[in-house]
């Protein structure tokens, strides 16, 4: 019942293996699983943890971002009082500038670290979908008298070589080392880029970490507290399955993915909605002739066609005689007759031509930019 | 932080709804699921919305507890307003009588202190159990252009049935210069739609004196309409042409529900100029599964189908279990079609359960109709035109 | 659209409240104006607010026209969510009852069905009558900590008051182990505010089996904690020992709205971290004219004021003409105060126009009241104590 | 009843000789009146005349008018179908630019010019204070059978040397001429700044002007219009009186104009209330001891000083002792004890000391900036 944390969600992550389906857009703002955008699970979490207060610092490219999130109002984020906060870099220069990294973000930010009223924050990256409640999370760090407590998972699917954090944790739950993109991990347990600890301490972390010249949140400061062991840090294992969407490939697996029902129920909890962005579409329509199967539908799409293992999402249209497979169509997009698509994944409001094929090769999804007609 | 209004909305949400048997025992008649994602008030709503009437009562007293939750703050709908906005209307002690509302005009007549904070120039009556889309802005004007006391919306309805209907005759001018209800030899075939707008000033006049009239029905066709007719107000027809339908019984609401099947449907939900909103539950797309078969049929969000689904319209999460068949039906949000079921030309309502093997209605015959939260057990058969509920 | 909640509030807002007279003729009584820009029920409603308490049932069921017009889609207080919100809950037909409500648990009692929407673990029942700051969710915890099945906010009363009050005996843990509603010889001067957290399974076991009971008043006060008690309930006290004023009477209206004009006030208005929000009607800042004079006052927007004003709260609009003078008296909205006029402790309401030269109320007695919409003709006389109103 | 205008405001004026009060924010923003904003006039006159899709126009420093427009809340114009569309430059460029002129304005936003649907639209500048229904400009413009409508007033307090537009119009209310920025206006009648017309027309114009590489819609294509004469362009006079608000003298005395009960009356209809940003604050308190005298005071005043022929905004504080006369003193300014103001203009937040005095020359009010201590 007490709101006694304040969530803060950083989108500037430059994830550059998204290729196309980043160049004009955050990966806060990635469409995903047929009507959300990836910032959605997160602050979907915030919001069933009873977090009503929600920083969002944006980076450039962040328009779409500010379109998806309006006014907060499909969250209950439009209040007077608490709601949503915005942290551009433009509200600090001139011009729209950037953060150098998540440490640059909240030095500039400081204001609504110290504005905000809440004992605790929990500060999360906008690339990691999991289902968590911060408020349960609060409660283990309590309990452990943590100064610290860093989310991980032990999942296999999220670790990369070459790439991530991975932590060195103790049978009681406290974290030793942390090491940051290691050509093969050490360690078994992912670090999920969130953390929660006491605001105030945090404001002084940052006080202390830009007079020492950092820029970098975990790489500079977490690492340099880890060995100065002058504080307790703790590891908090995410509930359920976690994805990471950092390059092409895995976004596509982490959607299809959600064509297994277990991982739909656990995210989809019709007790803690996901929620998102509205767009007053009608029901699907199903032709006489469609043929759907093993496929997650949007509504607004009308489906004359063949669709198999494929997640489209709101107001596709597949027209008689075209076949998707394996693939993912964002919002918009048509697909003409006799048109043929394999493994790939089309952006928005693409035009695919009566009888074009597309035929990506397995393990590399062909992507298709917005508005282009092919 | 009221002002003034130029024309207010009064819609008439019903009593219980009788007609509609088991479907409106737990809920108000406007609060039925629709079309897949809609209920039915969202389409009076989304026209007031749409046509620029900012100001909303809906008078009801029978189960509003569904009606009020997905009414809200009357957001979806654009009518989560300062000035104006959507209003839940239950009679009320201290007003002009602390009674159950008896009658149509008795509802109106006991929120007139409601219309009296927006001191309206006209007041637009509307009906809970309508699908149409409707511009009121452009009737309005017809009614200011016509200086007319009241203007009714009339549409035409084939001759053959004009006797079942409230029959407008007309002179060349769209005067109403007779009203007969249903006529053994209609002289029209101009059928009222139930949809009125009224001078507000008359409109109060009428309402109290036929308050204080002991043989009043209260009710605008047979007691508002004939002293107007009898006082020679300047009475106008409004001709409307598009797709109406009345979805007061069991039988015409899966009508409504079947015209949307029909390519094109007679009533466009896709129109961006003139959607039809409706609150969202939030739930993911829906999933079809490999064992799964659709056709025909408009499936929303949160369903999951995993058996046959053929010439229907499915709500939100609802789940049609491997081996079931639906064909020719409505099924309402969250139930449960159980594996090997057969539902045939059915209105299954919200929330129910179908167990594994059942068999609900036929090919042939009336609709069968399941209620709100039943559980129909493993292998029981429901009849054409029965109906199963609390 | 609906999630479940951990704990819905639920606000009698009471019947025609009689003892505030004239006050409430013509509204509910948490619509009454106070403290210049707020209503009474501002404070219960921020206080949900500011707890984190987002769904909130107002039960009510007299002249609530005017009530939900000012609470509309809730979003001055953060209550237009899409999940919980603010609704005004009436009587309806097809609940538990089709009946007026009789008591307070029988109001509870008829809303069932609105609670179990949101499945709550707790449901808080406030008062539309109080003016205060709580922390309602300080409040629970302290319920969940103690695990009671029935937690009472209490304050301590002047023990020669103390027979005036609820009484709530408690055993040195802070139990209640007795309730003496106006105790000659009180044992304690813990006062009941009548403000109660209940879990929830066990308020409805409660409320169905007094409505079983035909002997019962069906009120919280004198049967379901007297029931809890004979029944060895866990039933804690939580005290309370901020400010806290009862308004339910003309005398304490008064005295609470005189309460703001202290340096410091009793209740803290500016507190930025527990606002009292209000509906906002948008009038231009007041005008004090070079013929006006105030002192020791609170002035809202609206207001122009040529005469002279003292020790006084006036509401939004308020006009108070050239040579009149207002004093140690509490002007609702709208209210003009005519040339010459003398008003003085009185209380007048809403829209009300005071002729040229009457005198209102006197400087010794009881408090003088005039009603909404009043006309005072010029040179008339109201004495102290007297109500003047439609 | 039937929306058939659009509304689209301009907020990019540059009006240099405000000084201090447009440093930091757009004339839009500059606060007005006790508790308004510039815009809130304009945008309330559009909402009363039944405007509900209503752009705004943006340049350089429109934080604060962001800030204080918010999701449109207090106007009513925070739905999903129409509502408020904030037009910043940015949305077209990397970077936040900046607009020529209106017709570069409406150039970058043609696609929202495009995108709606009503038939005409009405255009207005911000820096003019009126009361007026476009909805009745409308009606005129459609019995004149015009095909532009230009708003204008015959008042002389609004007549500039050197400075303004002003129209030669017939006696049936056709515009034969216009003189922009003459050193001595030849003509009555002062141009406000705001015209109406179809919008698709507007649309026409707009691209012809472009090609014809004009920046400036009244000095460029609006005086193209005129020699050519083959559009009918009429003028509608301003009912009531006009507030032109173009420099800190003007600033000061249109505040000061409403001190008198026949300007407040006129543009605070009660029934057509001018709508701004909410801030819940208490009543005003006026200690024992206060002296006010024929001024306008804000909620959330606490007076214990004096106030004679002044205008305070919300939350300021008058100490015992301060004296503050012929002022204008904006939000949450305090004026410490004994204190002297005369013939000033106080920015937001400013702190006066005890005993300081600040008597400005009568003509020439001293303007002290947002924050500082004096």
């Amino acid at each position: 019942m007490k709101r006694n944390i304040v969530g803060l969600i950083y989108t500037g992550e430059r994830v550059e293996e998204l290729r196309e389906l980043t160049r004009l857009r955050a990966v806060a703002a990635v469409p995903m699983l047929g009507r959300y955008r990836m910032i959605d699970f997160v602050l979907s979490n915030m919001i069933h943890s009873h977090i009503r207060n929600i920083g969002i610092i944006t980076q450039k490219n962040y328009h779409s971002l500010m379109d998806h999130l309006g006014s907060g109002r499909e969250w209950d984020l439009h209040g007077k009082r608490s709601g949503m906060t915005i942290l551009p870099p433009y509200m600090n220069k001139d011009n729209v500038g950037v953060y150098e990294g998540m440490l640059d973000a909240l030095r500039s930010n400081i204001n609504f670290l110290r504005r905000s009223t809440e004992r605790y924050i929990a500060i999360s990256d906008s690339h990691v979908l999991y289902k968590l409640r911060y408020d349960k999370m609060l409660e283990k760090h309590l309990e452990m008298g943590a100064d610290m407590t860093l989310l991980y998972s032990r999942e296999r699917s999220v670790r990369r070589n070459g790439a991530g954090r991975y932590l060195d944790i103790a049978d009681d739950g406290t974290v030793f080392q942390i090491e940051c993109d290691p050509t093969i991990p050490h360690y078994p347990n992912t670090y999920l880029s969130t953390f929660l600890l006491r605001r105030e301490l945090l404001i002084d972390l940052v006080d202390r970490a830009v007079s020492s010249g950092y820029h970098h949140f975990t790489r500079e400061l977490l690492m340099q507290m880890l060995r100065e062991k002058n504080y307790k840090i703790c590891g908090y294992e995410c509930p359920g399955n976690v994805w990471v969407v950092d390059s092409v490939q895995s976004y596509f697996d982490t959607n299809m993915d959600f064509l297994d029902q277990q991982n739909r129920e656990m995210i989809f909890d019709t007790s803690a909605p996901v929620l998102t962005k509205l767009r007053d579409e009608m029901p699907a329509r199903y032709a006489k002739g469609a043929h759907v199967s093993n496929s997650l539908i949007a509504d607004g799409c009308v489906i004359e066609g063949t669709v198999e293992n494929s997640i489209l999402f709101r107001g596709v249209k597949v027209k008689p005689g075209a076949v998707i497979r394996n693939a993912i169509i964002m919002q918009d997009t048509a697909v003409y007759h006799d048109a043929e698509l394999d493994n790939c994944i089309l952006d928005k409001e693409v035009i695919v031509r009566d009888h074009s094929r597309l035929i990506g090769p397995k393990g590399y999804p062909i992507v298709v930019g917005k508005n282009l007609t092919i | 932080m009221i002002r003034k209004k130029t024309c207010v909305a009064m819609l008439l949400a019903g009593g219980q709804g009788s007609r509609l048997g088991v479907l409106t025992r737990h809920t108000a008649k406007p609060a039925v699921p629709f079309g897949g994602k809609y209920r039915i008030i969202d389409f009076p709503l989304s026209n007031c919305s749409n046509s620029g009437i900012d100001t909303v009562g809906v008078l009801t007293q029978w189960q509003p507890l569904e009606l009020n939750a997905y009414i809200g703050s009357g957001s979806p709908w654009d009518l989560d307003l300062n000035s104006g906005g959507v209003y839940v209307l239950p009679p009320y002690q201290g007003g002009p009588e602390a009674e159950w509302y008896m009658g149509t005009a008795n509802a109106i007549y006991q929120n007139l202190p409601f219309l009296e904070q927006y001191d309206p120039d006209y007041v637009l009556i509307l009906s809970g159990d309508h699908i149409y889309k409707m511009d009121y802005a452009d009737m309005l004007q017809h009614h200011i252009n016509n200086e007319a006391d009241i203007t009714i919306a009339v549409r035409p309805v084939p001759w053959e049935e004009a006797s079942r209907f409230g029959i407008m005759n007309t002179d060349e001018l769209g005067n109403i210069i007779e009203f007969e209800e249903k006529p053994k030899n209609p002289k029209s075939n101009k059928a009222s739609m139930g949809i009125y707008i009224f001078n507000y000033k008359r409109l109060r006049e009428l309402l109290i004196a036929d308050e204080a009239n002991p043989n009043s029905n209260k009710d605008f066709g047979k007691d508002i309409i004939p002293t107007m007719l009898a006082a020679g107000d300047k009475m106008v027809a409004y001709n409307f042409t598009a797709y109406w339908k009345d979805v007061g019984t069991i039988e015409s609401l899966w009508d409504a529900n079947m015209d949307l099947l029909t390519v094109p449907p007679p009533v466009n939900l896709q129109d961006r100029s003139w959607r039809i909103y409706a609150r969202n539950i939030g739930m993911p797309p829906h999933f079809t599964a490999a064992s799964g078969s659709v056709e025909n049929s408009l499936i929303t969000e949160g369903c999951i189908i995993r058996g046959t689904v053929k010439d229907s319209v499915l709500s939100a999460g609802v789940v049609i279990e491997e081996g079931a068949v639906v064909e020719g039906s409505v099924i309402m949000p969250a139930t449960r079609i159980g594996k090997n079921a057969r539902v045939i030309r059915s209105i299954v309502s919200e929330n129910a359960v179908i167990g594994e093997g059942a068999v609900v209605g036929a090919a042939e015959g009336d609709i069968a109709v399941i209620g709100t939260n039943t559980v129909l057990p493993e292998g029981a058969t429901v009849a054409a035109g029965e109906q199963v509920g609390q």
